[in-house]
């Protein structure tokens, strides 16, 4: 093995030397140097981040354990965006007295669940897929937990952890039984040796439902909502984009390769997820008054959009789920950026709080309010045409029904994301929230957020690299 | 053919506009921001009117043929399904071309007056510039996903002018309705969009609706409940077309829409958005035609049936603005059934021609009923008939031109309704006699309740007004052009412009359909004097200077006692009545009760999500059970 | 020695311990007893895959090295989960599931 | 005869109503479940089950147990219905996945077993070719190290700081 091909690790190699660097770090910057140490920390990230838009090239590391190529790299990219923005967007938690020692920690776990996600979406073999999860998971349950004063935090963490256990024996009894047919584990071998035997069938129900906890698809959705109101708010948001992208990711992958030839068999389990997961998730949306629980089930739903292009097993569907992560993820951290700004400034966390906002803050409320636009799927904005090809995606499987009660539930959403609008822009508050100037990582990571939703959806030229880069998925690697 | 390169700048003036004053709101000074909007209307439209010119006029060949005077290929979806972004010339978009930005640019002068003093003055000129492109985007667009883009940016910029007065918690839920109801609607047209091109691998029209394609040509996909796939695919194009044009059931959102500003009605609920529905379905109207002839009657008979159910509602109503809403209901009904009796390429496509002639004849005179409504409420501050009378003497200028739009929505000659009415009722005779039946009593009823709306309000008796005054000239004077441009309008020569396969045809004076039409306006007239005239101390006059006909039945006294039994008792009370009851309660409750119902539903479900654990972790269990003996059972290897 | 015990039974006994570990977790209401349960399942699957390998394919050491990364998996998540608890414990006294209920709906 | 004493050790350490016993069940059964790896000629895995489990998890349980709870605390009994529910799925469950094995066909049993040494464990464990370990291995120790990280960080914290 040479370094040239090492190098294919890059971005997770880079990761694990920034955690390196930062625990080292952690212990040479003052505790007055607090702000110097996070910059420092997004100093590394950004390398980090950067590194990863050079052309990556695809190949097999460990004998196959390892596999990337430039689709992988991509997801990676997002997913190691999305932690840049919201590092920037966490300032105002970190700089809260309790928190301002344990940056250092809070970034060495949130990064080590990232290297997890690398492995993870590069695995290719079952024991790096499992081990990649868990590595995303564990330190997730400490981050939830993390504001050790908080009962709420606690509460949190606990059922994360207690349920991904469980999730995680789920998923594995599914690989045993995956192993017991096919007898490899690598992806590649397992793919042609799955003879869709009921025995497969239910090692794919157990790994699809283990994967869908991460994503949050109902049934195995109820952790959810629970955790994002309790944990602080950067996890929130990383737990909405990073952790449910990497669990998409994977799953598009796991899907095409190892259960490439029982598409047939996972369709209606899709279909089925997909309608019971926008209805419920709307439905659960509606009525929260948190702003979190709220942002968790209309998360959830989208979830459930996703899953409309996992549907079509084609270069296409994958190309839409990753072009709608990358629209989601900059409207999702829109939202939870100015609830971040709120909440850190302020501590509020009720729509309801909400009332009055555009009066006081109209730049941030305009900021929500196109990320609730994206959110619903309005064009111009990028968020429309995300979920338009993922509804071209399952339409061109001849699913019209399912699109039909899909686009339906866009009219749902719409009323309750038009509902928050109405918030801050109408109702009046005697108590509104007073006029607070945000921190510039802030304000760095709202005006990235702002242009990626209406650039991605005005450049073609994002898509169509999508839809190239998905190809490799199916043609030179199997 | 000529060069339309050109036409690409009749879009991005208005977008630049936008743009330009919305990211320096606040900066500028509102008078500024007005200036700029109305100066890149104004440009817009005289490049309009030149390229309509050209198109129509320096045409050399002896038909019209579509023109695609740009396009770039913005997303590649496939192979062979692409999303282009152009601009499609051809007779219909020309000519929506010049209705949008005339009534827009008549709107946006008459705006500087009418909103003058509004905190909102320079955000309402940078939606106004908003909402010209995505109108303007639309008619131009080349292909399905284009149109469909602009469509929601018309939904969208159309919500943020009717919450125009977001502290106005009745015009915030108007805005949202129309928003939701209209999105509603188009998910069929998404959906449909979506069929058609999974069939067809294309989204551009020039394709699908090219008369020798392969979606015509061919039969394609299979049979559901007795009709083709196509036809289903163009009956849910048509829902979202239905939305945007508030037919029944989806025209609840219209009436509360007139929250917004009187202007935005004019330009959006008159003359340009709610009619995006009728062009649409002319935009596909090749393959209504020849490929999906039941959905074409679906169309006729929608239309049909909301020109008269929208015609009754109209009677009752006492705001002025509810009123020239249902009749806009009404008369795009008409427009919709047109289209639906239309046949296909020479003189079987009158429908289609009078259609399209009756959506720009109508844009003109139904724009100039909203300013003048505008008008009056900028002058009486209320939008109750009850508040007005009289006010032919206070308002000369808006009675004059307001009397010129109702007679010609009357269609009383020589206005410009009169002959895109009667091309209709032609068209519909023709084909359906039901049809005919039916428009030819909403024409006598239009006829009545306009008039009813204009008696009460510039006759009748005289109220007390706080200082009255005529409103200013930069309010009048888009009156003026308006109502000459509802004068002229019907002479233009449409079967030689606008026609389903692009071959002028010569059309012929119906004088067997116009003489009757005049005559049931005309009592129609005849009521609405009797029964509203009467507050009036000129009441002699007037029926002096209506003529002989209202002479004859004023000395026949008992037959004004029958107009007023049939009138008061049979129209009002036994249909316009309960009709309005079911259109409050049947067709808007319904609507509401989805809404409830969706609410009390996620009431009921909240149990699932009780926090404890144990439940999760059972949920989680018995999804995967679920799961594992469904395919157990189903899937048997 | 293993031509004596069939394949099958051991497979029962680890779907039985899986479930029974299931079980635990549905049912037990302190944390570390779920805990415990949990640790029940990953043994069941450990077995699955030490089995599967024994049997059908001994050539290759997967199932094997399968089941010593999930042993220390499970380590890790136990240190951590129990962590959790030990945090909640101070906060409210208390580790039992029904007392965390405090965001629902 | 052995299988159907872990079993029953496994419903034990499920059911039992004093915590610290539940502990000790528990410890039987992985000692079980050690003594089937070694059945089974795998030598390493047996001790590692035992070292770990032993020596790491079971401690750190009992541990615990001492910590948020008294011995003489006793559990509360399962509810009916809860019991019902949960075994019902459970039994269900179980009724399906074994249904589903025991009809599966599995390719023959290879009775003749290669000898496996720790040395060949140890070389597969660090080599990076196909079948070879060390990636997972790199991984593993990334992920103690946070796990001790996420452990200290949440169980070691200050006194409340007066807001």
């Amino acid at each position: 093995m040479s370094f040239s091909e090492i190098f294919l690790m890059r971005n997770e190699l880079l990761l694990v030397t920034a955690v390196l660097v930062i625990l080292i770090a952690d212990l040479s910057f003052d505790a007055d140097k607090r702000k110097q140490f996070y910059y420092f920390s997004i100093f590394l990230v950004f390398i980090v981040t950067v590194s990863g838009l050079f052309p990556a090239k695809s190949g097999l590391l460990f004998g196959g354990m390892y596999q990337t190529g430039p689709l992988q790299a991509m997801m990676k990219n997002i997913l190691n965006f999305s932690t840049l923005i919201i590092l920037l967007q966490s300032w105002g938690w970190f700089s809260h007295v309790n928190q301002q020692k344990r940056i250092g920690e809070f970034m060495i776990l949130l990064l080590s669940t990232l290297i997890g996600m690398g492995y993870m979406i590069s695995s290719g073999h079952f024991l790096m897929f499992y081990l990649g999860l868990e590595l995303a998971t564990i330190p997730l349950a400490a981050l939830a937990a993390y504001d050790y004063y908080n009962s709420k935090s606690a509460e949190a963490g606990i059922k994360l952890i207690l349920l991904a256990a469980f999730s995680s024996g789920i998923i594995l009894f599914g690989i045993s039984l995956i192993y017991a047919i096919t007898g490899t584990m690598y992806f590649e071998g397992a793919g042609q040796l799955i003879d869709g035997s009921t025995l497969s069938v239910l090692g794919l129900v157990l790994i699809f439902t283990g994967l869908s906890f991460k994503i949050s698809l109902v049934p195995f959705h109820l952790w959810a909502a629970d955790v994002y109101e309790g944990s602080p708010i950067a996890l929130t948001s990383y737990l909405s984009v990073v952790s449910k992208g990497s669990a998409v990711f994977i799953l598009l992958i796991v899907l095409n390769t190892v259960f490439a030839s029982l598409n047939d068999i996972w369709d209606p389990l899709i279909y089925i997820i997909i309608i019971i997961t926008i209805t419920v998730g709307n439905l659960f949306a509606i009525r929260q008054r948190n702003i979190k629980r709220f942002l968790a089930f209309s998360s959830i739903a989208q979830a459930g959009f996703i899953m409309l292009g996992v549907i079509n097993n084609s270069a296409f569907g994958v190309a839409t789920v990753v072009y709608f992560m990358l629209v989601y993820m900059f409207s999702n951290l829109a939202a939870f950026g100015v609830v971040s700004a709120i909440s850190a400034e302020t501590g509020k966390e009720s729509i309801d709080d909400y009332k009055g906002f555009y009066g006081t803050n109209p730049k941030l409320s305009l900021v929500m309010m196109l990320a609730m636009f994206s959110l619903a799927g309005i064009p111009p904005i990028a968020g429309f045409f995300g979920k338009f090809f993922l509804f071209t995606a399952a339409a061109e499987k001849g699913y019209y029904i399912l699109v039909l009660i899909a686009v339906l539930n866009t009219i749902i959403s719409l009323y309750y994301y038009l509902l928050i609008i109405k918030t801050m822009f109408i109702e009046k508050s005697d108590t509104p929230i007073p006029f607070f100037k945000s921190n510039l990582p802030m304000k760095i990571s709202l005006v990235i957020c702002v242009l990626g939703m209406v650039i991605t959806g005005f450049t073609s030229g994002v898509f169509d690299y999508m839809v190239e880069m998905s190809d490799q998925l199916f043609s030179d690697m199997y | 053919m000529g060069n339309y390169q050109y036409t690409i700048w009749i879009l991005i003036l208005p977008f630049a506009a936008f743009l330009f004053t919305g990211i320096l709101s606040g900066k500028l000074k509102p008078s500024f921001t007005a200036a700029i909007s109305i100066g890149a209307i104004g440009i817009a439209t005289v490049l309009s009117y030149f390229a309509a010119i050209q198109y129509f006029f320096l045409n050399a060949s002896e038909s019209y043929t579509a023109i695609e005077a740009a396009s770039f290929t913005w997303y590649r979806l496939s192979d062979t399904l692409v999303i282009d972004m152009g601009i499609l010339i051809d007779s219909i978009s020309v000519m929506m071309l010049v209705v949008i930005t005339t009534v827009s640019l008549m709107v946006h002068i008459y705006s500087t007056g009418y909103m003058k003093g509004d905190d909102g003055y320079a955000r309402y000129f940078t939606f106004l510039s908003l909402f010209s492109f995505a109108m303007l985007g639309l008619v131009l667009a080349t292909n399905l996903i284009q149109i469909y883009v602009f469509w929601e940016l018309v939904g969208l910029s159309s919500y943020l002018l009717i919450g125009h007065y977001y502290q106005k918690p009745s015009a915030v839920a108007a805005a949202k309705k129309a928003f939701i109801v209209t999105r509603f609607a188009d998910l069929g047209f998404l959906i449909g969009i979506l069929m058609l091109s999974y069939y067809t691998g294309t989204f551009s029209f020039s394709e699908i609706t090219d008369p020798n394609g392969p979606l015509i040509t061919q039969t394609i996909g299979g049979v559901f409940l007795g009709l083709s796939t196509l036809t289903w695919a163009m009956i849910l194009v048509f829902m979202g077309g239905a939305g945007k044009s508030a037919m029944f059931p989806f025209h609840i959102w219209l009436p509360d829409a007139m929250e917004g500003p009187t202007p935005i009605s004019a330009l959006i609920h008159a003359a340009t958005m709610v009619v995006a529905g009728v062009f649409l379905v002319a935009r596909m109207f090749t393959v209504y035609s020849l490929a999906a002839p039941e959905a074409l009657e679906v169309i006729a008979f929608i239309g049909a049936f909301t020109s008269l159910f929208a015609a009754l509602i109209a009677i009752t109503q006492t705001d002025i603005k509810k009123i020239l809403a249902y009749s806009t209901i009404s008369q795009i009904g008409y427009m919709m059934m047109a289209l639906g009796v239309s046949g296909y390429s020479g003189e079987a496509g009158l429908g289609f021609t009078a259609s399209m002639f009756h959506l720009f004849t109508h844009a003109f005179f139904k724009a100039l009923l909203f300013l003048g409504a505008g008008s009056i409420i900028h002058a009486v501050h209320s939008n109750e008939m009850k508040d007005m009378g009289n006010l032919r003497k206070h308002l000369p200028a808006t009675h004059i031109t307001f009397l010129i739009a109702t007679l010609a929505i009357s269609g009383i000659p020589p206005f410009s309704g009169f002959f895109s009415k009667d091309e209709i009722l032609a068209a519909a005779y023709a084909s359906n006699k039901l049809y005919f039946a039916v428009e030819y009593l909403v024409a006598g009823l239009t006829a009545f309740y306009m008039f009813r709306l204009y008696f009460k309000v510039f006759w009748g008796k005289e109220r007390t007004y706080e200082n009255i005054q005529e409103s200013p000239a930069s309010m009048t004077i888009p009156l003026w052009i308006l109502a000459f441009g509802t004068l002229f309008a019907g002479f233009l020569p449409f079967s030689h412009l606008v026609t389903t396969d692009g071959i002028p045809f010569d059309t012929h004076f119906h004088w067997n359909i116009a003489l009757p039409s005049v005559g049931i306006a005309l009592a129609g007239i005849f009521i609405a004097a009797a029964l509203y005239k009467k507050e009036s101390a000129r009441s002699q006059k007037i029926a002096a200077s209506l003529g002989a006909f209202y002479s004859v039945t004023k000395e026949k006294f008992y037959v004004d006692e029958i107009y007023i039994f049939i009138t008061k008792k049979i129209i009002f009370n036994l249909i316009s009545m309960p009709v309005v009851w079911f259109d409050r309660h049947i067709v808007d409750g319904f609507m509401n009760l989805t809404g409830n119902t969706t609410v009390a539903l996620s009431f009921r479900i909240r149990k699932f999500q009780s926090g404890n654990i144990h439940q999760y972790a059972l949920v989680f269990l018995t999804g995967i059970l679920i799961a594992t003996l469904f395919y157990l059972f189903y899937y048997p290897n | 020695m293993i031509e004596d015990i069939p394949l099958s039974h051991i497979l029962i006994v680890s779907t039985l311990i899986f479930f029974i570990g299931v079980y635990g977790f549905l049912t037990r209401k302190n944390m570390i007893t779920m805990l415990i349960s949990v640790e029940l399942v990953l043994n069941a699957v450990n077995i699955n895959f030490v089995a599967i390998n024994r049997y059908l394919y001994p050539e290759r050491l997967e199932g094997h090295f399968f089941a010593l990364f999930v042993i220390g998996i499970a380590a890790a998540e136990a240190a951590v989960a129990i962590a959790i608890f030990i945090n909640l414990y101070r906060n409210i006294r208390s580790i039992d599931v029904d007392e965390v209920t405090e965001m629902k709906y | 005869m052995g299988s159907a004493l872990v079993l029953i050790f496994a419903i034990m350490s499920v059911t039992s109503r004093k915590l610290l016993r539940a502990a000790i069940y528990l410890l039987f059964v992985l000692i079980g479940v050690a003594i089937f790896y070694l059945v089974l000629d795998y030598m390493f895995l047996a001790a590692v089950q035992i070292v770990v489990y032993m020596g790491g998890i079971v401690v750190l349980f009992i541990f615990s147990i001492l910590l948020t709870s008294h011995l003489s605390e006793k559990l509360q009994v399962v509810k009916p219905l809860e019991f019902i529910i949960a075994a019902l799925v459970s039994l269900i469950g179980a009724g399906v996945a074994l249904s589903v094995i025991s009809t599966h066909t599995f390719k023959p049993v290879v009775a003749d077993s290669p000898e496996i040494t720790v040395f060949e464990i140890g070389t597969q464990l660090l080599s990076y070719g196909k079948y070879g370990y060390v990636l997972p291995f790199e991984v593993i120790s990334v992920l103690l190290l946070a796990a001790m990280i996420a452990a200290i960080v949440i169980a070691k914290r200050e006194k409340k700081p007066e807001s």
